[in-house]
């Protein structure tokens, strides 16, 4: 069962992998943030099943900090930079 | 384990590539998601090298805040508008770069594929700390006097980007919308909790004063993007305490050892467990305000402004 | 492979189609809010596909709870950075795309 | 190839692409990632040597742990001077390099 689930470990790290396709492609800013998002959430998939294989509880709570803290770049961006372009701000 | 074998592959291959992506492309918002993008997968890499106490800081920083340092700095500095180098010169940087790590590269080859290192010696004398987790007893005990420089280095930062910043215009962010003030009320708790278990497991099993100083530092990064929900106002120079307090416990502890006719940051058996949870907790409060101050600018000069809605804080 | 190792496998299998799906999604969708769409939900359901798999193979209460409120969090939090992105996007002035391409 | 010798070598080539970024670029910002690179990359090449030994070696563990920290606080450190500089002069470039 170990090896099933680093099998599966394996192919939620190959979506990562897949996903950064968007990050080169955007178009928009918005879009090259879509797929870090996607990490957070592949990559909570990724270290709960390694958790499993590997035998390494403290992983769970690695994967308990990418969870509650995903959501800060997108909070950064969200207010930061897409903000301050929208309303052009001029650069001081 | 064939899948295993696999994930490392695929994570290798992957890491340096993703970095060259973030070295070349022209938009250096492409640039800094993939830095992040980078985080996250370096922190399934540490996961993959039995290091789950630098996945965990990882998992804060390099999939957190560095982003966030990257992103204000953007949204300040402006794109890059530098013509591209020639072609020949491009080549010539590269070859120049591989040059210099190609000895890197010859060295680590050179090296044994197994070697013991120091984990032996480490595990044999960890019981002589007041903590059972190796990674913790190297940090604060065996290797503490380095641990204490490195929290004097923070403080040195943090006075320095202070300084750069100082007389900057202050940003007006857009307000943060119901939903994130909403979430960040219902996760700011939680975090708090997080970080006060991982620094009270931190003693015997992977965590510790960085794990959770990091986590509650990022805490206060996201509640001060969100405007400053949760976060109770405290005047600057309790914020400055809590910078120092770290290095101040530590250096009275070093210095209390010294005076008692030990080595330096050699503790007493007995207590040896209690110091090391009053240092820790200590280290936590100053990195977590660490991290909020390399990223924020210093309170005293926001309240000399007489900003209306200047709010800083520690949830601690 | 133990009987609670069989029981997971359906909902760890499951769950690996769901994040294909999304990323397919990704990859494939028109504009940003469709994509938005693909991931917000296609993977959170392949986390809480792989959380249930993971929770049954554990056999432990306090592990099973523990991967739950992790899910919990991702879906607060992964729900609310979505909001963020296409909300600052409507900012910078991304449009939907409308019909058929 | 062992795994630790395969993230090693993975460690190094980081460290070469944060090196090119740090030669290649005027861009303050870009010199920072850069050297965000470098850095990852030097991590993960001591934590891989600590990975020939089972369990790992948890001396450089200690010592990434803290250098992630101080990493970060460099990082900052550099944008904050980096966003005085294009305060000062209009560009977040370094002034000499722009020189005839």
């Amino acid at each position: 069962m170990t090896a099933v689930l680093g099998a599966f470990a394996l192919f939620c790290a190959a979506n990562v992998v897949a996903a950064l396709w968007r990050v080169l492609r955007g178009p928009t800013a918005a879009d090259r943030l879509l797929a870090p998002q996607l990490f957070g959430t592949t990559g909570i998939a990724v270290l709960l099943l390694l958790a499993e294989a590997l035998g390494a509880p403290s992983l769970r709570d690695v994967a308990v900090v990418l969870a509650l803290l995903a959501l800060v770049t997108a909070a950064a961006f969200a207010l930061r930079v897409a903000g301050s372009s929208a309303r052009g701000e001029p650069e001081p | 384990m064939t899948a295993g074998l696999a994930l490392d592959v695929l994570l290798a291959v992957a890491l340096p590539l993703v970095g060259l992506a973030a070295v070349l492309r022209r938009d250096l918002v492409q640039s800094v998601m993939l830095l992040f993008s980078l985080g996250v997968l370096l922190a399934i890499a540490w996961a993959r090298l039995g290091a789950p106490d630098i996945a965990m800081v990882e998992a804060a920083l390099g999939a957190g805040v560095t982003g966030v340092l990257f992103l204000s700095a953007l949204a300040r500095v402006g794109p890059d508008d530098a013509a591209p180098r020639a072609a020949s010169v491009r080549v010539a940087l590269a070859a120049l770069a591989a040059a210099a790590v190609a000895p890197v590269a010859l060295a680590v080859e050179a090296l044994p594929r197994a070697f013991e290192g120091l984990g032996r010696e480490v595990l044999a004398r960890v019981p002589e700390t007041g903590a059972t987790h190796p990674v913790t007893s190297v940090l604060l005990d065996f290797r503490g006097y380095d641990t204490l420089l490195e929290i004097a280095v923070l403080l040195l930062a943090v006075l320095g980007a202070w300084a750069a910043r100082g007389g900057a215009p202050s940003p007006r962010p857009p307000a943060p919308g119901p939903i994130l003030t909403a979430a960040v009320r219902l996760l700011l708790p939680l975090m708090v909790v997080v970080a006060g278990v991982l620094l009270w497991v931190g003693s015997s099993a992977p965590g510790g004063a960085f794990q959770a100083g990091t986590v509650l530092g990022t805490t206060l990064v996201l509640a001060t993007l969100s405007g400053g929900v949760a976060l109770p106002r405290v005047p600057p120079w309790v914020v400055r305490s809590m910078l120092a307090l770290g290095f101040a416990v530590f250096l009275a502890v070093a210095g209390a050892t010294a005076a008692s006719g030990r080595a330096l940051l050699r503790y007493p058996g007995a207590h040896a467990a209690g110091l090391l949870l009053a240092i820790e907790a200590a280290l936590t409060i100053s990195i977590a305000v660490v991290v909020w101050a390399l990223f924020e600018r210093d309170p005293e000069e926001r309240r000399a402004e007489g900003e209306a809605g200047g709010r800083e804080g520690e949830a601690a | 492979m133990t009987a609670l190792d069989w029981m997971a496998l359906p909902f760890l299998a499951a769950s690996a189609f769901f994040f294909l799906a999304g990323t397919v999604g990704l990859l494939r969708f028109p504009d940003l809010f469709t994509r938005l769409h693909a991931l917000a939900k296609a993977d959170n359901l392949g986390l809480g596909l792989a959380v249930v798999g993971l929770a049954i193979r554990s056999g432990s209460a306090a592990v099973a709870v523990k991967l739950v409120l992790t899910w919990l969090l991702a879906l607060v939090a992964s729900s609310t950075s979505c909001h963020l992105i296409a909300r600052g996007a409507r900012r910078e002035g991304v449009e939907p795309v409308r019909g058929r391409r | 190839m062992t795994s630790a010798h395969l993230f090693a070598f993975s460690g190094v080539a980081l460290l070469g692409a944060g090196l090119l970024g740090v030669l290649a670029h005027r861009h303050l910002v870009r010199r920072v990632v850069g050297l965000n690179l470098a850095g990852s990359g030097v991590f993960l090449v001591i934590v891989a040597l600590a990975r020939r030994s089972d369990p790992p070696d948890p001396v450089p563990h200690a010592l990434v742990l803290t250098g992630l920290v101080v990493g970060l606080s460099a990082t900052a450190l550099a944008l904050a001077l980096a966003v005085r500089l294009h305060r000062e002069t209009g560009a977040a470039r370094v002034p000499e390099e722009d020189g005839p």
